[in-house]
């Protein structure tokens, strides 16, 4: 069923002598990961820092990463599942052939040499971004490296991490787990939280169009998301908190302008390895925060006429 | 017969989620009372007659007419009588039942019969993604019953299934028999990529050729004589098997090696 | 003002044993009398203080990192419904803070000590009790695995690692401290586990698990922390471990301690297929040595999520069980394993992992020194309390529940031979005097005047579970929060600290080091006052 | 002119999250950010405390924060299934608001984290 095994990134930091990036391309997207805590650091494990560790690259193409790594592979692209299934025949010594492996790009003795080093690595870590996230599979290539991690610690210690970009998404990710049990993809019609990515996460609602009022914060999906998508945004109402005037609010009813967290609104954030720090804004800023901003809606909303009527406290069983 | 028949006469303009379209809670209700029954408009409550048309009462006999591509939920956990649609349907048509059978006229949305334990769902038209699945976090999909789908289906066909039979009559996207566990699918029409992807044990026939994951490893050609029982049971269901040995044969596959497990797929090899 | 007028009252702080008084409550503490003011008739009722959970898991990393790996699970629980005053909630194994607080509530309790916060972490953990709405809270941090005190152990430096001990109590705005596996989880980072109380600690020469235990428990005497170490030994789970469980209590001879979750250490046995019930062995130590308590860890069978910073015994777990499996590793102190698991009557090693549970509740005499808890949710979750307090009150009970369990385990328990009835005085001392004594929280467990007015007002029930399952009132400083099932308030609680002093000094000596090991800015790690909602400051107290 | 110096700051552009930054500022923007990457540079000197756009808009007209957030409720209040999406780009103490905000409302919730 495999699992999630994950760590600290000053874990990786003290101790990773093996470290792999799959799909990602730090050197230009994370650019202080190789310097604050896979490559370059020294630790009382590790005492010489960089050349006590060794770096691999799995991508489809080679990027500025490659050229800090020890080893590149370069993966065909859409065979990033493909590839991390063999690796879990290889490593339970499931008989696996040249050919077998063709499709993948690569050839069975650079997988072998591979799965050697993961095996003589005393801890281990895979960091995935979006070539693997985001390509076809989605989240089942994810869910296949967690799946890998998770295996590889019958042989030696082995975490794995998703290098999350976009600043906090990881602290909504955190604040929605413990406040609804669940990270992302929910819906609360039914008065509790209910999670069903594909059913409610916002592309697909919003392809469907089953939603008719949306309340953008902290992103611009009108930028990044596909048409269908962005034609139903310019459809229903919908509200934009930004510090900017963006793409999303020139479609939208309503446009709040707000502090930019960080520079001039205070608060916390979460780091991808969801550990929470404080921010200290330099700049006062003209604007209120979106703290305030939403605060004042919600109470607002509170203001208005109860819609919901009488629904029992607790419900023991959920649809 | 006895029956009762809902006409969609309003749009819903949002979700509308109406798991009291079932027939274990209609067969005790009065005309008004299933007329009265709460669904769920997006967020507010709303009775079931100010979308439908209720026509009867009283019966486990439920006949639906139009287009509820935004209706969810409808048959679920029903554990007995008919659900006939006559157009298309949203998401969850029949998750978690546990008997009787539905029939839609149309297409059907996402999780048709999600992890169901019995009866059979019959779509005519198209099928979404995750017929037959596992909800998220969920060890295993549907346990029992039979799952027909006239034309295609969408990605996660019997994601995690232990038992019960999924047919597909037309192809079926990726990921079919992802982490299955048991039970049977029949591809009619093929399917795109990563067929049987980490399977543990249960069988995939497909009479299309697939291209396969690297991890399952061939072992032989196969006319098993199971497969004649296979077949004459599919046939009942109106599903044409081919099993004799002049018409061609299935070239076995098992795996996934990547578990390791110990599943099976069965490509139709016709002779030449 | 609230009278509750004619209930029988249980109050083991004040040695009130089943006697009908009436209670008297203003501005949220007991007074002697007023005239006017509320009455509630509690004639032919219990009562009770309000409990409270000693250590439980309920805010911060890993009960999260559990939710996140459980949604088959908030699926199939109850849903709290939120209304114009109250924030919708799952129950379940690891429930949201928002229910954590409804269903706490719900049957009585009223204080909770969370068990287990890294020291990295601590920001999380208090953001997420802030969200855990009625009862109020406190927490542990994280300290011996914690690899700059270590060191200075190592090297000899006993009084500023006492320093270094105290500077993380307050920076982490914790309440007390907590060890797990000392010396254990640094070693399961390179996948090995510490198993021999006197062997040293993968990577040093002289510091052994035991040498950390001694040091810790002196270090929180000496800080005068109101709530002793709070130990959670080396070997949780293993078949044999009570010998590592009694070598452990030795060294903490002449200190104050508590020790967690004492069910998983008080098995014997070569193997799994050998394991049995020590309890009887472990009680008798344990009640010839006043210095220590103990929660119980009680396991109750059926489904539940397994979470500890034990990564060894999870790592274990997932293996025998083949089932999802998280981990989570925190830099320079501690790992959590997670794994859902089901305790099932058929299989021989949970049902001695049951009985063990109640055999050492029952065979340890003094109910000041046990108490009521399930390592929540490894052993069971605290929403399933009132069936322990059923199986602790009725003999017969236990008897029948006994029956459906394999019969080649009768010789490796003792339950069979126990008799023992609980009576509810003794139920209000596991459950609320005894744990806010060990917690030295001398507000709370006490319905004396000037005490905290917490207290929950039971029918009169022969059918204990629903008697303790569905309280009349449950009483929040004066406030009705649960009535009859209805959560009427959801007030916020109180955070419990404690500032033990530090040479100020500490902060230079640690900054370099902690920059060194840890990956975040040194002055971004402390956790400010103001972050903590409605503090409330302990003293620290003087020991012997 | 003697610039502010902040210690310690935290740059939220990327999820490393760095915690060292230390940024040089006057009243209007900030100069100079010392251990920050390329993007964390980037996205520190390109904010600034000037006024550069409306407080609000209400279709595509200038409008008051008060008139903006009276709106908003309205809009929020009268949808049958409203949906709270994104934040990426902002503080914990936003989302948890954003959080509780969605619960009030019986929509639906998401992040970044869903595409």
């Amino acid at each position: 069923m495999g699992g999630k095994v994950t760590c600290t990134l000053g874990e990786v930091k003290n101790r990773a002598d093996f470290i792999v990036y799959w799909g990602g391309n730090p050197a230009e997207c994370h650019p202080r990961h190789f310097t604050k805590y896979t490559l370059m650091q020294k630790s009382p494990f590790l005492p010489r820092g960089r050349k006590d560790r060794t770096m691999v690259l799995v991508d489809i193409r080679e990027t500025k990463s490659a050229k800090a790594s020890n080893i590149f592979l370069q993966v065909r692209p859409g065979k990033d599942f493909e590839l991390i299934t063999l690796l879990r025949a290889m490593i339970k010594d499931q008989p696996i052939s040249e050919a077998q492996v063709a499709e993948t790009g690569l050839t069975i003795e650079q997988l072998q040499d591979f799965v050697s080093r993961m095996k003589a690595a005393k801890y281990g870590v895979f960091f995935f971004g979006m070539g693997l996230s985001m390509t076809r599979g989605k989240h089942m290539n994810s869910a296949a490296l967690l799946t890998l991690a998770a295996e590889m610690n019958a042989f030696t210690k082995f975490v794995a991490m998703p290098m999350r970009g976009h600043g906090n998404v990881t602290g909504a990710d955190v604040i929605m787990r413990w406040q609804t049990g669940y990270p992302f993809g929910i819906s609360f019609n039914r008065g509790y939280p209910r999670y069903n990515p594909g059913e409610f996460s916002t592309v697909d609602v919003l392809v469907r169009g089953d939603t008719d009022c949306a309340f953008i914060i902290g992103a611009d999906p009108g930028a990044t998301m596909p048409q269908p998508a962005i034609d139903h945004l310019a459809k229903v109402p919908t509200i934009v908190l930004d510090p900017h005037v963006t793409h999303t609010s020139k479609l939208a009813r309503v446009h709040i302008t707000t502090a930019p967290a960080g520079i001039s609104a205070p608060g916390t954030a979460y780091r991808m390895d969801e550990i929470p720090l404080p921010l200290r804004p330099a700049l006062k800023s003209p604007y209120p925060s979106d703290e305030e901003v939403v605060r004042r809606i919600k109470e607002a909303l509170l203001e208005k006429p109860d819609w919901m009527g009488e629904r029992p406290q607790m419900l023991q069983n959920q649809i | 017969m006895n029956k009762i028949k809902l006409t969609l006469k309003k749009n819903p303009t949002v979700v509308l989620e109406t798991e009291v379209i079932s027939p274990d809670y209609f067969l005790e209700r009065t005309h008004e009372e299933i007329c009265a029954s709460v669904v769920y408009h997006g967020k507010r409550e709303k009775r079931l007659d100010e979308f439908f048309d209720v026509d009867g009462e009283r019966s486990d006999c439920i006949e639906i007419h139009g287009d509820l591509q935004r209706v969810r939920h409808v048959g679920r956990a029903m554990t007995r009588g008919e659900v006939t649609i006559h157009g298309d349907v949203g998401m969850h048509l029949g998750a978690l039942m546990n008997g009787g059978v539905i029939e839609v006229h149309g297409n059907a949305g996402d999780w048709v019969g999600g992890e169901m334990k019995r009866g059979k769902i019959h779509i005519h038209g198209d099928a979404g993604q995750q017929v037959g699945a596992a909800y998220r976090g969920s060890i295993i999909g549907m346990t029992g019953g039979t799952i027909l789908v006239d034309g295609n289906a969408g990605i996660e066909v019997g994601m995690r299934m232990r038992r019960g039979m999924i047919v597909i009559g037309g192809a079926a996207r990726d990921f079919a028999g992802l982490q299955m566990k048991g039970g049977t699918i029949v591809l009619c029409g093929g399917a795109e990529i990563r067929t049987g992807a980490w399977m543990q044990r249960g069988t995939i026939i497909s009479l299309k050729n697939l291209a396969l994951m690297p991890t399952f490893a061939e072992s032989g050609v196969y006319n098993p004589t199971f497969l004649n029982v296979y077949s004459r049971h599919l046939k009942t269901l109106g599903v044409q098997l081919p099993f004799a040995e002049v018409d061609g044969r299935y070239r076995r596959y098992s795996g996934d090696q990547g578990v390791p497990g110990k599943g099976e797929i069965l490509i139709w090899e016709p002779a030449v | 003002m609230l009278r509750i007028t004619g209930g029988t009252i249980y109050d083991p702080a004040n040695g009130i044993n089943g006697e009908v008084r009436d209670l008297y409550v203003e501005d949220g503490k007991f007074v002697s009398s007023f005239t006017g003011g509320r009455t509630i008739d509690a004639t032919g009722l219990v009562i009770f203080p309000g409990g409270v959970d000693v250590h439980t898991h309920v805010a911060g990393g890993s009960i999260n990192f559990a939710r996140a790996m459980t949604p088959e699970d908030h699926r199939r629980t109850q849903a709290f419904i939120r209304s114009q005053t109250r924030r919708s909630g799952l129950g379940g194994m690891a429930p949201t803070t928002f229910a954590t607080g409804y269903l706490y509530a719900g049957m009585g309790f009223t204080t909770v000590n969370e068990a287990a916060v890294p020291v990295l972490s601590a920001r999380h953990t208090h953001e997420e009790m802030a969200d855990i709405p009625i009862v109020d809270k406190s927490c542990l941090v994280l300290m011996a695995n914690n690899e700059i005190m270590l060191d200075l152990l190592e090297a000899g430096e006993y009084e500023r690692a006492k320093h270094i001990v105290a500077w993380h109590v307050w920076a982490a705005k914790a309440y007390g401290v907590k060890a797990v596996n000392p010396g254990g989880v640094a070693a399961w980072k390179w996948g090995k586990d510490a198993n021999q109380l006197s062997e040293p600690v993968e990577g040093y020469k002289n510091t052994t698990p035991g040498s950390i235990v001694t040091s810790l428990a002196k270090i929180i005497d000496e800080l005068g922390l109101p709530h002793p170490i709070h130990l959670h030994c080396n070997n949780l789970g293993a078949p044999g471990n009570i010998t590592t469980t009694l070598e452990t209590m030795k060294h903490l001879e002449g200190h104050r301690a508590h020790m967690a979750h004492l069910q998983y250490h008080a098995y014997g046995g070569d193997d799994w297929d050998t394991m049995k019930s020590e309890s009887a062995q472990l009680a008798e130590y344990f009640n010839a040595h006043p210095n220590m308590t103990t929660d119980a860890g009680a396991v109750l069978f059926g489904d539940t999520v397994t979470i500890t910073a034990d990564g060894p015994w999870q790592h274990l777990l997932y293996k025998l069980t083949g089932r999802k499996w998280g981990n989570l590793d925190v830099e320079n102190e501690t790992g959590c394993g997670i794994v859902p698991y089901s305790y099932r009557p058929s299989n021989l090693v949970n049902a001695v992992q049951w009985a063990t549970g109640l055999e050492l509740l029952l065979l340890i005499d003094d109910p000041w020194r046990v108490f009521l808890s399930t390592d929540h949710p490894n052993g069971a979750c605290f929403w399933r309390y009132p069936e322990i307090v059923q199986l602790l009150m009725c003999a017969d009970f236990r008897k029948e529940c006994m029956a459906g369990l394999p019969p080649e385990i009768m010789n490796r328990i003792t339950l069979p031979e126990i008799n023992r009835e609980y009576t509810l005085y003794e139920i209000a001392t596991i459950m609320s005097a005894g744990p806010a004594r060990a917690l030295g929280l001398q507000q709370k467990g006490n319905l004396g005047i000037g005490k905290d007015a917490d207290m929950v007002i039971y029918h009169s029930d022969k059918d204990i579970a629903r008697m303790f399952g569905h309280p009349r009132y449950v009483i929040k400083r004066g406030e009705i929060v649960i009535e009859e099932g209805d959560i009427r308030e959801t007030p916020d609680g109180s955070e419990y600290l404690v500032k033990p002093s530090f040479d100020p000094g500490t902060d230079e000596f640690l900054r370099p080091l902690f920059e060194d090991r840890y990956c975040m800015s040194f002055e971004n790690y402390p956790v400010e006052m103001e972050r903590i909602e409605r503090p409330d400051l302990q003293q620290c107290i003087t020991t012997e | 002119m003697d610039l502010k110096v902040i210690d310690h700051a935290t740059c939220t552009f990327c999820g490393c999250v760095c915690d060292d930054i230390q940024l040089h500022a006057d009243d209007e923007r900030i100069h100079q950010a010392k251990k920050a990457c390329v993007l964390g540079k980037a996205w520190f000197l390109n904010h600034t405390a000037e006024r550069k756009y409306p407080d609000a808009l209400i279709d595509g007209k200038e409008a008051t924060v008060d008139e903006a957030i009276a709106a908003a409720a309205e809009h929020l209040y009268q949808a049958d299934m409203p949906l709270v999406y994104g934040m990426s780009n902002t503080t914990c103490e936003a989302q948890r608001e954003c959080v509780e905000m969605a619960d009030h409302l019986g929509g639906l919730l998401d992040s970044h984290t869903s595409l």
